[in-house]
């Protein structure tokens, strides 16, 4: 339904939106929502993982490396700096171990608090 | 597009050439040509089949040799596929026939050093201007990447 | 010898001029109409709108912010300009009563006050001309070109009442008017001729051409900042307090009569409608440019102030 | 009239990118323009030759910030095409369904873009709005709202449930009623038409000249649309319209665009109604069921990935797509390793962009922003 052209065109819709709800929110004062599939911090069940490496091999930012400190020792770290949400380490790891929550990763100053050692693993673990 | 109509003008233009199209996915058809066959072919094409979309340039660099793939489009792809010497590589500008292979030449040029004969504005067109190393996309000696 | 009186007159002079109706009351009318500008805007577009301190906020910033100028930029003149258009606006603060309060006030003020409100326009340009951008050369040539399609119309429409009640002093035109109507229902052309000129001289949507964000930058204030661009965006926010309070003496009869408490809150009304007119039309529309804005003003906004006053001297013999 | 020279980028209010036009202006009219781009040029093609098929797929994600999808869409298609890979239906559909939505998101940023550039604050705002419900949908489907990851090699990511698709069909509603109000705006409100009509011409002869595609193509009349001209993933099973318009100015390519996004909505319906049943993805991840229930990010049954061989035949594909802003190609050759030999990429924009000389000659500097709104730039899209 279309209206014919006039002075105050979008009037109405002023009017209409004027009486809606508003869209914006004072975002650090008030909490914002994410959606239950929100792609945000990357968390592992580090009893759950083998230190394959299937993950580091796939990740297309390089966030992830894994240190293998010999005798079935390793370290796989994190680093949330370089890394871009995509999910792809969640779906490349062979045992449903690591997944994104709907989490938000807030930005810092400080690069290094970012990197974060997600599984340790001692020898025969 | 009739593919078998477009390969029967191009043979019938280059008597001499072995033009053996390839079908590639997704329903593309590459006809390889000599570097001197591509402006007149591409002459042909338009003039005959009215087919001016050039979507297109690839240059690539595969270590030997030089491959220039037109990809043209009419209904159906149509890619016309040049090799050139990786020393001193040219070939004739499209920008007379199709001015939209402008942007597409100066990509190619800059990227993998090739000269494209009478084009009207050549320069740089991603690099800045005062780049001076090799041309980016060429394999470096040495398998350096 | 200086007795009690003079002493007591002189204070209430300077308090006049400086706290209220003058530079005080100016400065906080200035920061609230910007506010509630915004919020209003805010609103009919969705948004929650910034806090009520936002625009002291932006101010106290700009403020204590580097000041710098290109190389090429004439310096002295950059640093006076803001201030002759800020001093212009203040100027005709003195003039125009605020819901009866008058700092001074006689016969021909009007014509004072239309002067002086053109100031600013010309200080304006000559920034544009002076700081050494091209976008501000740009905008400064617009803003010209914008300031002779709104200004004859704007001149017109004001002088009608002028003209209808025989008096050029805006206090008399104020007070006439509670004696008989209020001057936009006698003259509803010229009302909405002066409020469309007064949007073109306040540079607001859909009249910002000069300083058309996306086309040129900032216009003629491209190159300016810190502190000079405080003191333009306060003469700025003022010129439209102050052409606010203009209309209201003018068209709407002011506070009708008296400085009383309900006088005064009828002058605040009346500005807050004024002001809420001016949200909406620069709410409601694209930006013109300035080719078409000309057009406007000289094929339509002219003849048509041309037949109001032919209209009001009509009524008037 | 003296001469002046107006720089108009690399940094400038009316680009959202790096991209510079030197403009000699006489007055307000332009006589000549010169354009430079390449800011923002991160040689992406080499990037994707040292990353492996699967890392590709996100690294074509973010050639672009609005299109993202149909690049790996792109990308994906021709990866598959190689690899002999038969998509299931209902992937296909849902990657048709994120395009779409996609489209309609990148179209309403396009209207508050140009509203913006025209001075016309309060479309901008409402289009962005507006926009918002379309990102929405895509942000809960996928959990993110412009890199989406949906894509796949061999399918797609995510999957809905039947409750999520009547949700999704609820605000579809609601969003068309919104896009009506553009389509008014854009047909009767005069500012708008005043600031439009007329500006940024180009023939349908400019056109095919420079090998133009999309909606600037079919605003000047030229009908081509890879959607229904060459269909890929779920298009030969839609029916739809292709938008054109004779006008060939800036008022009918947003015209052009407002008609495609209703047109959008409809298949977005479609695609939800008939959405075939099946899995999402060719392959199954493993050990789903052991994990609990968080790690099951994935829907009804459990978490969906990829297994595509990782190694891909040597061959040559040639992949197209109609991104919002038009024909998008892919060009990829294998070499029988885990990495691409070479892959090439034209994205749209770089046609519109060989246009823009010719539209900004001889015309208002006030109409500058509306001719480059108008094209619809994407200039990381071009310089990639």
């Amino acid at each position: 339904m279309s209206r014919p052209s006039s002075l105050a065109y979008l009037l109405p819709e002023l009017v209409r939106t004027l009486l809606a709800r508003r869209v914006t929110v004072s975002f650090p004062f008030e909490p914002l929502e994410q959606p239950v599939y929100f792609r945000g911090k990357v968390i592992v069940q580090s009893e759950l993982c083998r230190g394959c490496g299937l993950c580091v091999r796939d990740c297309p930012a390089f966030a992830l490396e894994l240190e293998r400190e010999g005798g079935g020792r390793f370290q796989l770290v994190h680093y949330r700096d370089r890394c871009a949400y995509c999910g792809q380490c969640a779906d490349s790891c062979p045992q449903g171990a690591i997944a994104l929550v709907s989490e938000f990763v807030p930005p810092t100053p400080r690069r290094e608090t970012l990197t974060q050692v997600i599984v340790e693993r001692d020898a025969g673990g | 597009m009739n593919v078998e109509l477009v390969l029967e003008a191009l043979r019938e233009a280059f008597p001499t050439e072995a033009l053996e199209p390839r079908a590639v996915p997704v329903d593309e058809t590459f006809v390889p040509l000599p570097p001197d066959c591509v402006h007149p072919a591409v002459r042909i094409l338009i003039e005959r089949f009215g087919l001016r979309h050039l979507s297109t340039i690839t240059g690539e660099d595969t270590g030997s040799e030089i491959v220039l793939l037109y990809h043209l489009w009419h209904g159906r792809g149509l890619t016309l596929r040049a090799v050139l010497p990786r020393d001193g590589a040219h070939i004739a500008t499209l920008t007379d026939l199709i001015p939209g292979a402008a942007f597409y030449e100066r990509e190619v040029s800059e990227m993998l050093g090739v000269t494209f004969d009478g084009h009207p504005d050549p320069g740089t067109l991603l690099l800045p201007d005062n780049w001076d190393g090799e041309p980016p996309l060429r394999q470096q000696r040495g398998g350096v990447q | 010898m200086i007795s009690e009186e003079n002493v007591l007159e002189l204070t209430s002079i300077l308090f006049a001029i400086l706290i209220f109706p003058g530079f005080g009351f100016l400065f906080v009318c200035a920061l609230g109409f910007q506010w509630i500008d915004r919020w209003v805007v805010a609103h009919l577009q969705g948004r929650i709108g910034p806090p009520w301190f936002q625009p002291l906020a932006d101010f106290i910033k700009l403020m204590a912010k580097e000041d710098m100028l290109p190389i090429g930029a004439h310096e002295r003149a950059c640093a006076l300009l803001p201030m002759v258009s800020l001093a212009a606006v203040l100027t005709v603060a003195l003039y125009v009563p605020v819901g009866g309060h008058v700092v001074g006030a006689f016969e021909g003020d009007l014509i004072v006050v239309l002067v002086l409100l053109s100031l600013p326009a010309v200080a304006y340009f000559l920034a544009g001309w002076l700081s050494a951008s091209v976008f501000s050369v740009v905008g400064g040539s617009r803003a010209l070109l914008q300031y002779f399609a709104y200004e004859v119309p704007f001149l017109m429409a004001l002088s009608g009442p002028a003209i209808l009640s025989g008096s050029w002093s805006i206090s008399r035109i104020a007070a006439l008017q509670s004696q008989t109507v209020w001057m936009v229902l006698v003259q509803p052309v010229g009302f909405l001729l002066a409020f469309v000129g007064l949007i073109g001289k306040l540079k607001r949507s859909p009249f910002d051409i000069p300083k058309a964000k996306s086309e040129i930058g900032a216009g003629p204030l491209t190159e300016f900042s810190g502190r000079k661009l405080a003191l333009w965006h306060l003469s700025l926010h003022t010129k439209t307090v102050v052409g606010i309070f203009l209309l209201v003496d003018v068209f709407l009869g002011g506070s009708g009569g008296s400085p009383t408490i309900w006088g005064a809150l009828t002058f605040g009304a009346k500005s807050l409608l004024i002001l809420l007119a001016l949200s909406v039309a620069g709410v409601l529309y694209a930006r013109l440019r300035i080719d078409q804005l000309t057009h406007v003003g000289w094929r339509v906004l002219a003849p048509l102030a041309l037949l109001q006053i032919l209209f009001v001297i009509w009524i008037g013999a | 009239m003296s001469r002046m020279t107006i720089p108009i980028g690399p940094q400038h209010p009316a680009l959202k990118e790096p991209v510079s036009f030197l403009l000699t202006v006489e007055g307000e009219r332009i006589v000549e323009s010169a354009l430079r781009i390449g800011y923002v040029h991160r040689g992406l093609e080499r990037i994707l030759q040292n990353r492996n098929y699967v890392q590709n797929v996100h690294v074509a994600e973010r050639v672009c910030g609005i299109c993202s999808h149909a690049h790996t869409t792109a990308y994906c298609q021709g990866v598959e095409a190689l690899l002999g890979l038969d998509v299931s239906p209902r992937a296909l559909y849902l990657r048709t369904l994120l395009c779409e939505l996609e489209r309609i998101h990148s179209h309403l940023l396009w209207v508050g873009v140009l509203a913006e550039h025209i001075g016309f604050t309060t479309i901008f705002m409402y289009a962005w709005r507006d926009r918002e419900i379309a990102l929405d949908i895509m942000e809960e489907l996928s959990g993110g709202r412009v890199a989406h990851a949906v894509n796949v090699i061999g399918g797609v990511r995510i999957d809905v449930s039947q409750a999520q698709v009547h949700a999704i069909l609820a605000r579809l509603d609601e969003l068309e009623r919104q896009i009506g109000t553009f389509l008014d705006v854009i047909r009767h409100e005069r500012t708008f038409q005043a600031r439009t009509r007329g500006v940024g011409h180009l023939s349908a002869e400019q056109v095919r000249r420079y090998c133009v595609v999309g909606p600037v193509a079919r605003a000047s009349g030229v009908d081509v649309d890879m959607r229904r001209d060459a269909p890929y993933a779920a298009y030969d099973r839609l029916s739809f319209q292709v938008i054109t318009a004779d006008e060939g100015d800036v008022w009918a390519r947003a015209m052009v665009r407002a008609l495609e996004t209703v047109e959008s909505l409809h298949m977005c319906r479609q695609l939800l109604i008939g959405l075939p049943d099946g899995a999402p993805s060719l392959f199954k991840k493993g050990h789903s069921d052991g994990a609990p229930s968080l790690f099951k990010k994935g829907h009804s049954d459990g978490a969906l990935a990829a297994r595509a061989p990782r190694r891909v035949p040597p061959g040559e594909a040639v992949s197209r797509c109609e991104a919002p802003r038009g024909e998008l190609i892919y060009y990829i050759r294998s070499d029988g390793s885990d990495r691409p030999a070479r892959i090439k990429i034209r994205t749209p924009t770089l046609t519109t962009l060989m246009t823009l000389p010719d539209q900004l000659r001889d015309i208002h500097t006030a109409d500058v922003p509306a001719v480059l709104a108008g094209v619809d730039l994407c200039i990381a899209c071009a310089d990639r």
